[in-house]
């Protein structure tokens, strides 16, 4: 009897992408699939890919704008990373953000104090709050072993809407839109971030994010907890072994993840709103798309830093497009779906490249 | 000639794990493959039951060139192989486990009676009785091993492989599973067996194909060789069983006082009363499953005991943390060493600082100095002979006995006065068993104190100046070097009591 | 406002209603689960067969045909994200956002390449799903109501929930199935082919968000509006997570979301702030959990939910 | 594209994602119309944008991109619009839609919903009586329960309670959305709101209304429509429409603009401006009107009161306060 040698055949597919940069592969896929989405659109991608470019990277003016899209991302990016190496799975960051954001910004407003003092504790309040939010679902982990994926997914909601709850009960700004817009009154002008640039989007918010990339890089690779938490991330019961305190370090990475995502929000409260704007923070998605970010660089701070300018620049670009041509705004959307979808196959791609033979990648295919 | 492999290579990357290797087996016999840790005997087989892929080779059965491209080819050409680490399903029954692949179909639905019928009748068939209804999980290892055994019978093939099988079992157990691979070839099942002890070897095998380095360095008729020239064989070189000078032993380094531990209800540790001195080993003898574990958790404070006391160096240590017992002197290489002695894909040197990467000398203020990491673990590759590359590649490519050795190194490198090693050798070839003893031997010699936990009886006896048996918990005897004898501590460990003696 | 008896009908009408499309989806979650597939991109696959749905409708006019367009639309994205996932290993996370994103934004702008409107498309021509007559019940009020205007889909979604309860757990293919989510390794050792199974399901739970989509753009309503979904594909996530990915249990965590979906609307700044309101159901599942975890964990069960 | 002489004007348009709120697309669409005619050398782009940052992206990047004329429709414009005008006064005029902005280079219409919601809340109360339930419960399905629905929904109480005044805050229901598109929630609420005996239910969830039409032609109550005239042959159940024409106010700013170029004030309209009304009232709609319900009496009553808004009689009150009573 015999048996032909068949399968492999994706294997094939991945060994012909292996030496081609994956990212770049990724996007091209992409485009195509956008270009054929404008082609039906009735107009020309290249017309349209142009100002895309253009609208993310073409000017000064832009790049500021796609950086400062990028901070929030980044941040997120950084918080799901710290989260996600030490196998918490969760995806608050949405939620975090919303609790950081709010917190911040009513102290930031309401707080009778000095102004240094107002900023400090404002921005103080609002990532503990976002820490604090996250650690009930590493508390909902340990006591009742409650995925953290769905418990954070929950939680991003009902942060959301019980946020709400106080601005429209409490803290709602009544003169300006009187009141139609659901939000708080506007925080002093000495404390937010200042732009570099009165012209440009871009304020320090950015080059703070720069530095808690390098920061957090730090952290996971040099400290004490980094090993810590990578560990954990590898075999659990091995830590056990060693001495580590599993559930220890869970709650502090949880709780990490948290301040940063919350930082984030924060980020958005000081650099671009000024305000807390009830629903911006979600149709932002920047607490999605800086998970993106994370997972498709696989944790690495640097890498998140890059790809979440990319992703921002996809944003931005977008609506460089919709202002530049006729082309609607949801193309921006595909491509942006299509880029991230395109790249998450490369995690595989890397790893085969890095150790071709440890025995469970498929359990590493992360959540 | 019944199966034929020839001239198989097989390399991952660099590593040529397989170089030209020639195999074959006749109906009915029994063919043990022997060899150095990575020499490649699993590789071998992994390419025979679909699990790789050959790079080149030719595989004939009954002299007709097959291509197997799967684990589903090989058990549909009747080659089945039970694999070094269990592939069982722990929520499931045994006989949902059994029949697992080729399920018994009603209609519609899965016909359970049937299955549980067969399984039964197959247990019958080959006299491997097995409870169908039991859940694997909670199950003794010997009794999963039948499981996967009857897995394998169960697709009916000629053809079985074992891996290792007698690396996880207790005497007990390998001797019943040495019987029922005589039976299996009785009834004219051809069996491939790879293990790292000569003396099953010499039991069961026919013949023997010794491998090293991905070859096949020779091919011997059990009948016409014997331990002595297989080890040459397989190791280059010849091992010498060298005289255990004395040691003058000091103060006790470690003390347990009516350590008890009871889980729900069950009396896991009853007022166990051991102790180490310095400059000696202790042995625990024991069927495993009889309290070592949780004594040794208990002792190294991963579990809370009931009542008692753990003193180490004259502390109190009871039921605190781990690090805690650590930092007092207290050194582990745990029975498991891929789920609690490594992480598989951690680099060597993120493995070589675990439990300690706090000390001093590693980290300062929170910061650990990776420069002194590596370093040390080089030091650690060197000093223990660890076949590895750099100690940036990930642990899952180490082969197992290297793994092993380098967990040892990391342990006994702490220079900490109490050691504990539990089944150190398990699944090692048996130069790196040498090498392992001596560096127990070593320890001991610079007055550091050693208990050693093993259900291997006979290497309890080579290296324990002291014996404890252990039976359901208790302490069932104590020996010393002078008095331990076979009969007697096999006995104790069976549950029989002293003065019957 | 009234509580008599036939309000009361009306809720528990309403509440089934609430409860199907969820139903639909969370059982094509419970089977990811089984699998240990995590699939967060079910809200787009849902968003996909509801707007398929329309467009077979609306140039077929045919029921049955609206209906495969729909499971075979969403079948198709699934498969997409089975590939990624499984065989290229990508993070499931991140191909199951990706699919939503880019559905959301593939309706939207497809809605205007077919119908050439945005926001909404409506249209006479457009056939819903027959309901179930209840004439006969006329006669009493309590009857006629609590199974007023209800779908054929409507009661095949429960029924469907008891089908996929014997595929499970009776069956050789569910068996397997179950096998992957358990120990994926000792499958393939023994030759089932795992990453099939996997993206079986994931392709399956595909088949299922369409139909959900479809009850929503051709039971509940008639049309397609941008994002009609609205977040109901992440609620039957964790409807299949609460039902602790086992179907029967499903059904409960659906219908529990349904009342509280219901009631939340009946309710509405009667008691309760509409704010908290709406974020009753998401509290209400957390707590929901960790009350049935705890009480697993007491009888020293295992947790399903991943 | 955007490169052009200096006598074409360029006109920036920034929106939310038009289509889910019909008052959109009708500026939208209005503002294509006037270009197709060719009255007046321009260029524009319609910008929308997803949340408030692509907001203040989009309205920042308009500047840089030198439009001439920055309109922003919503109330997502105020922060962006104030923010760019107060610091590039002269670098191009600035008109917002739909809110008051707060600085002074910016020139503000906004609308008074709530006489078209007068209207209909009239109307429903007649309908109402016509049909047996002179006290009510009469229903609505509105987006939110905040200020951004106040007009609406005070405008529809203070409309009905002229025709009977002993109606109380009991006699209506109100449900929320809270999102333009969940049709199929709409509906729900408008069926539970007929189960609470509702004959009329008034719709004001943008797209999402269509849900609540569906379950009026299923159930038989009747419902009007929001901003843009959703009267249809198909279900005579929409007896009216409380229009917005943004439309209208469009093509005002694109001719002042041009004739006069913008002067910032405030600029309120309504029913006197023929920018607010309700259909079949203000102006006849394009479709029949149902004419078993909706009787000509009914229809003279409701003009009655429209003329008494236009001339002032009637000045239809909507606090901002959350806590409205009567
Ligand atoms: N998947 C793999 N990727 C890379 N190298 C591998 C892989 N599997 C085996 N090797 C290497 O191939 C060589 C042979 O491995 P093999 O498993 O055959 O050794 P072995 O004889 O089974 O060792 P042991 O006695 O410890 O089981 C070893 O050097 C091992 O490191
Ligand atoms: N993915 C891999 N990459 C590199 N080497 C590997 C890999 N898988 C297996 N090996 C090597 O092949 C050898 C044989 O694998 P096997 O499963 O027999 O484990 P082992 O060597 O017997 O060790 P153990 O007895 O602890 O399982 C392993 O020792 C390991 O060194
Ligand atoms: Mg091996
Ligand atoms: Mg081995």
């Amino acid at each position: 009897m015999k048996f032909k040698i068949k399968k492999m055949n994706y294997k094939q597919i991945l060994k012909y992408l292996k030496p081609l940069e994956q990212p770049i592969v990724a996007i091209s896929f992409a485009l195509v699939i956008g270009a054929i989405a404008m082609l039906l659109a009735k107009s020309n991608p290249l017309v349209v890919y142009g100002y895309m470019l253009k609208g993310a990277f073409g000017s000064k003016f832009y790049l500021s704008t796609t950086l400062a899209k990028a901070t929030p991302i980044i941040l997120a990016g950084l918080g799901a990373s710290i989260a996600w190496r030490s196998n918490c799975f969760g995806i608050g960051g949405e939620g975090q953000m919303i609790v950081g954001a709010f917190v911040a910004a009513i102290i930031a407003i309401y707080l009778p104090a000095p102004m240094w003092i107002k900023f400090v504790s404002s921005i103080v309040g609002g990532v503990v709050a976002g820490g604090g939010y996250s650690l009930i679902s590493a508390y909902l982990f340990d006591k009742f072993q409650m995925s953290l994926s769905i418990s954070t997914l929950m939680m991003n909601y009902a942060g959301r809407f019980i946020v709400l709850y106080f601005i429209v009960n409490f803290f709602l700004d009544t003169s300006s839109t009187g009141g139609k817009l659901q939000q708080t009154y506007k925080i002093p002008e000495e404390i937010r971030f200042p732009r570099l640039n009165e012209d440009y989007a871009l304020t320090i918010g950015f080059f703070i994010a720069v530095a808690v990339v390098i920061l957090v890089w730090f952290l996971m690779n040099k400290t004490k907890y980094g090993y810590e938490s990578k560990m954990v991330g590898y075999n659990l019961e091995f830590c056990r072994f060693g001495g580590i305190k599993a559930k220890k370090i869970m709650y502090l990475s949880l709780f990490i993840s948290g301040v940063l995502s919350a930082f984030a929000g924060v980020s958005e409260v000081y650099g671009t709103y000024f305000r807390y704007v009830s629903g911006s923070l979600v149709s932002g998605r920047s607490a999605w798309i800086g998970l993106n970010a994370a997972l498709i660089s696989a944790y690495n701070p640097i890498g998140v830093l890059v790809s979440s300018i990319i992703l921002a620049g996809i944003q931005t670009g977008g609506s460089a497009i919709s202002r530049f041509t006729t082309v609607p705004l949801e193309i921006s959307q595909i491509l942006q779906g299509c880029i991230t979808l395109f790249i998450s196959a490369k995690i595989v791609i890397k790893w085969r490249r890095k150790n071709t033979n440890s025995k469970k990648l498929n359990v590493k295919g992360g959540m | 000639m019944f199966l034929k492999m020839e001239h198989i290579y097989k390399n991952y990357g660099d590593i040529l794990a397989n170089k030209d290797v020639d195999l074959d087996l006749k109906k009915g016999e029994i063919l043990a493959l022997v060899g150095e840790n990575g020499a490649g005997k699993s590789t071998l087989m992994k390419v025979l039951y679909g699990l790789e892929e050959a790079t080149s080779g030719k595989i004939f059965l009954n002299g007709e060139e097959v291509y197997i491209n799967g684990p589903s080819s090989a058990i549909k050409l009747g080659i089945g192989m039970v694999q070094q680490h269990f592939m069982l399903f722990n929520s499931f029954t045994v006989t949902e486990n059994i029949v697992y692949g080729r399920e018994p179909k009603g209609k519609l639905f899965f016909d359970m009676a049937k299955a549980r019928q067969d399984v039964i009748d197959l247990g019958k068939k080959y006299d491997l009785p097995l409870d169908p209804d039991a859940v694997i999980e909670g199950m003794p290892v010997g009794l999963r091993q039948r499981v996967e055994i009857l897995k394998v019978l169960y697709q009916n093939t000629d053809i079985i492989i074992f891996d290792e099988p007698t690396a996880v079992l207790t005497p007990q157990e390998v001797t019943e599973l040495l019987k029922t691979m005589k039976n299996l070839s009785k009834m004219g099942k051809s069996i491939i067996l790879i293990t790292h002890k000569l003396n099953e070897v010499m039991e069961v095998a026919d013949r023997t194909l010794v491998m090293r380095s991905g070859e096949k360095v020779g091919e011997l008729m059990i009948k016409d060789t014997n331990i002595k020239e297989l080890s040459y064989l397989m190791v280059g070189r010849h091992i010498v069983d060298k005289q255990v000078e004395k040691v003058e032993t000091g103060e006790t380094v470690f003390e347990s006082i009516d350590l008890t531990l009871t889980d729900n209800k069950v009396s896991v540790l009853d007022n166990v009363n051991i102790h180490v001195k310095r400059g000696e080993i202790v042995g625990i003898a024991g069927v495993s499953g009889n309290g070592q574990t949780e004594l040794v958790e208990t002792i190294f404070g991963l579990k809370n005991c009931t009542s008692g006391k753990v003193i180490v160096n004259g502390e109190d240590v009871t039921n605190t943390s781990v690090m805690n017992v650590r930092n007092k002197g207290v050194a582990l290489v745990p029975e498991d060493r891929n789920v609690h002695g490594s992480a598989a894909l951690g680099t060597l040197t993120e493995n070589s600082i675990m439990g300690f990467y706090h000390k001093d000398e590693f980290s300062k203020n929170g910061i650990i100095d990776y420069k002194v990491a590596s370093q040390f673990t080089d030091e650690l590759i060197e000093e223990f002979k660890v076949v590895a590359k750099n100690n940036k590649q990930t642990m899952s490519s180490l082969s197992g006995g290297n793994s092993q050795k380098l967990i040892i190194a990391r342990e006994i490198s702490q220079h900490s006065s109490f050691l504990i090693v539990s089944e150190p050798t398990r699944g090692v070839d048996i130069g790196a068993m040498e090498f392992i003893h001596n560096k127990l031997f070593e320890k001991r010699a610079n007055k550091d104190g050693i208990l050693l936990i093993s259900s291997e009886l006979t290497e309890i006896l080579k290296l324990s100046d002291r014996v404890y048996v252990m039976y359901e918990g208790e302490v069932k005897g104590e020996f010393t070097r002078e008095t331990a004898n076979e009969e007697e501590i096999g006995f104790l460990m069976l549950g029989g009591n002293k003065d019957e003696v | 406002m009234a509580l008599d008896i036939e309000f009361i009908a009306h809720i528990l009408n309403s509440t089934f209603r609430l409860m199907t499309p969820i139903l639909l989806v969370a059982l094509g979650s419970a089977v990811c689960n089984r699998v240990f597939i995590f699939n967060i991109g079910l809200e787009g696959m849902m968003l996909t067969g509801a707007f398929f749905a329309i467009v077979a409708n609306y140039y077929t006019g045919s029921v049955l045909i609206s209906l495969l367009a729909a499971m075979g639309s969403a079948m198709f994205v699934s498969w997409i994200a089975g590939i990624f996932m499984v065989k290229f290993k990508g993070a499931m996370l991140v191909v199951g956002i990706s699919v939503n994103v880019l559905m959301l934004g593939a309706t939207t702008f497809l809605m205007q390449l077919f119908f050439g409107v945005k926001g909404a498309f409506v249209h006479k021509d457009l056939v819903s799903l027959p309901k179930v007559n209840v004439e006969f019940l006329k006669g009493t009020k309590f009857f006629y109501t609590l199974f007023g205007s209800l779908t054929y889909l409507d009661y095949f979604a429960v029924i469907l929930a008891i089908i996929l309860y014997f595929y499970m757990f009776k069956t050789v293919s569910g068996f397997r199935l179950r096998s992957i989510g358990i120990n994926k390794e000792a499958a393939n050792s023994i030759g089932v082919d795992g990453d099939k199974i996997q993206i079986g399901a994931i392709v399956f739970s595909g088949l299922l968000s369409g139909l959900g989509g479809a009850l929503l753009s051709m039971g509940a309503v008639t049309m397609f509006v941008q994002n009609i979904t609205s977040g109901r594909g992440f609620m039957a996530m964790a409807a299949g997570s609460l039902g602790s990915a086992h179907p029967i249990g499903v059904v409960f965590a659906s219908t529990f979301f349904g009342l509280a979906q219901t009631l939340s609307n009946v309710l509405d700044n009667q008691f309760l702030s509409s704010e908290l309101m709406i974020a009753t159901p998401y509290v209400a599942t957390i707590v929901a959990l960790a009350i049935f975890n705890y009480s697993k964990i007491k009888k020293g069960g295992k947790i399903t939910n991943i | 594209g955007n490169t052009s002489e200096d006598s074409v004007k360029r006109i920036a348009f920034i929106t939310d994602p038009v289509g889910t709120n019909p008052f959109l697309t009708q500026a939208t669409e209005k503002l294509e119309e006037i270009y197709k005619t060719g009255k007046y050398p321009m260029e524009y782009s319609i910008m929308e944008s997803q949340d408030s940052g692509a907001w203040k992206d989009n309205v920042r990047a308009a500047v840089e991109e030198g439009y001439d004329l920055i309109i922003g429709i919503g109330w997502q414009s105020d922060d962006p619009m104030s923010q760019i005008a107060a610091q590039y006064p002269d670098k191009s005029q600035y008109v917002c839609i739909d809110v008051v902005c707060q600085n002074e280079n910016i020139k503000s219409y906004t609308f008074k919903a709530e006489e078209g919601a007068f209207l209909i809340g009239a109307m429903a109360a007649l309908v109402s009586d016509k049909l047996g339930a002179p006290d009510g419960p009469l229903g609505g399905v509105h987006v939110n329960p905040g200020q951004g629905s106040f007009p609406w929904r005070y405008g529809y109480m203070e409309g009905a309670r002229t025709i009977n005044p002993n109606l109380t805050m009991d006699d209506f229901i109100f449900n929320f959305t809270k999102s333009y598109t969940d049709a199929a929630l709409a509906k729900e609420l408008a069926l539970s709101q007929y189960a609470q005996g509702a004959k009329f239910i008034n719709a004001a969830s943008a797209v999402a209304d269509f849900g609540t039409f569906e379950a009026a032609l299923e159930k038989g109550f009747y419902t009007s429509g929001q901003d843009a005239d959703r009267t249809s042959p198909d279900n005579p159940y929409i007896l009216s429409t409380q229009v917005k024409y943004t439309g209208v106010v469009t093509e005002m700013i694109v001719d002042e603009f041009f004739e006069t170029g913008i002067k910032p004030e405030a600029v309120e309209l309504g029913i006197a401006e023929g920018v607010i009304g309700a259909i079949y009232v203000t102006d006849d709609g394009t479709n029949p009107r149902n004419t078993d319900i909706l009787t000509d009496e009914i229809v003279d009553a409701l003009r009655e009161l429209a003329d008494k808004i236009k001339n002032g009689e009637i000045t239809v009150k909507t606090p901002l306060e959350t806590s409205y009573t009567f």
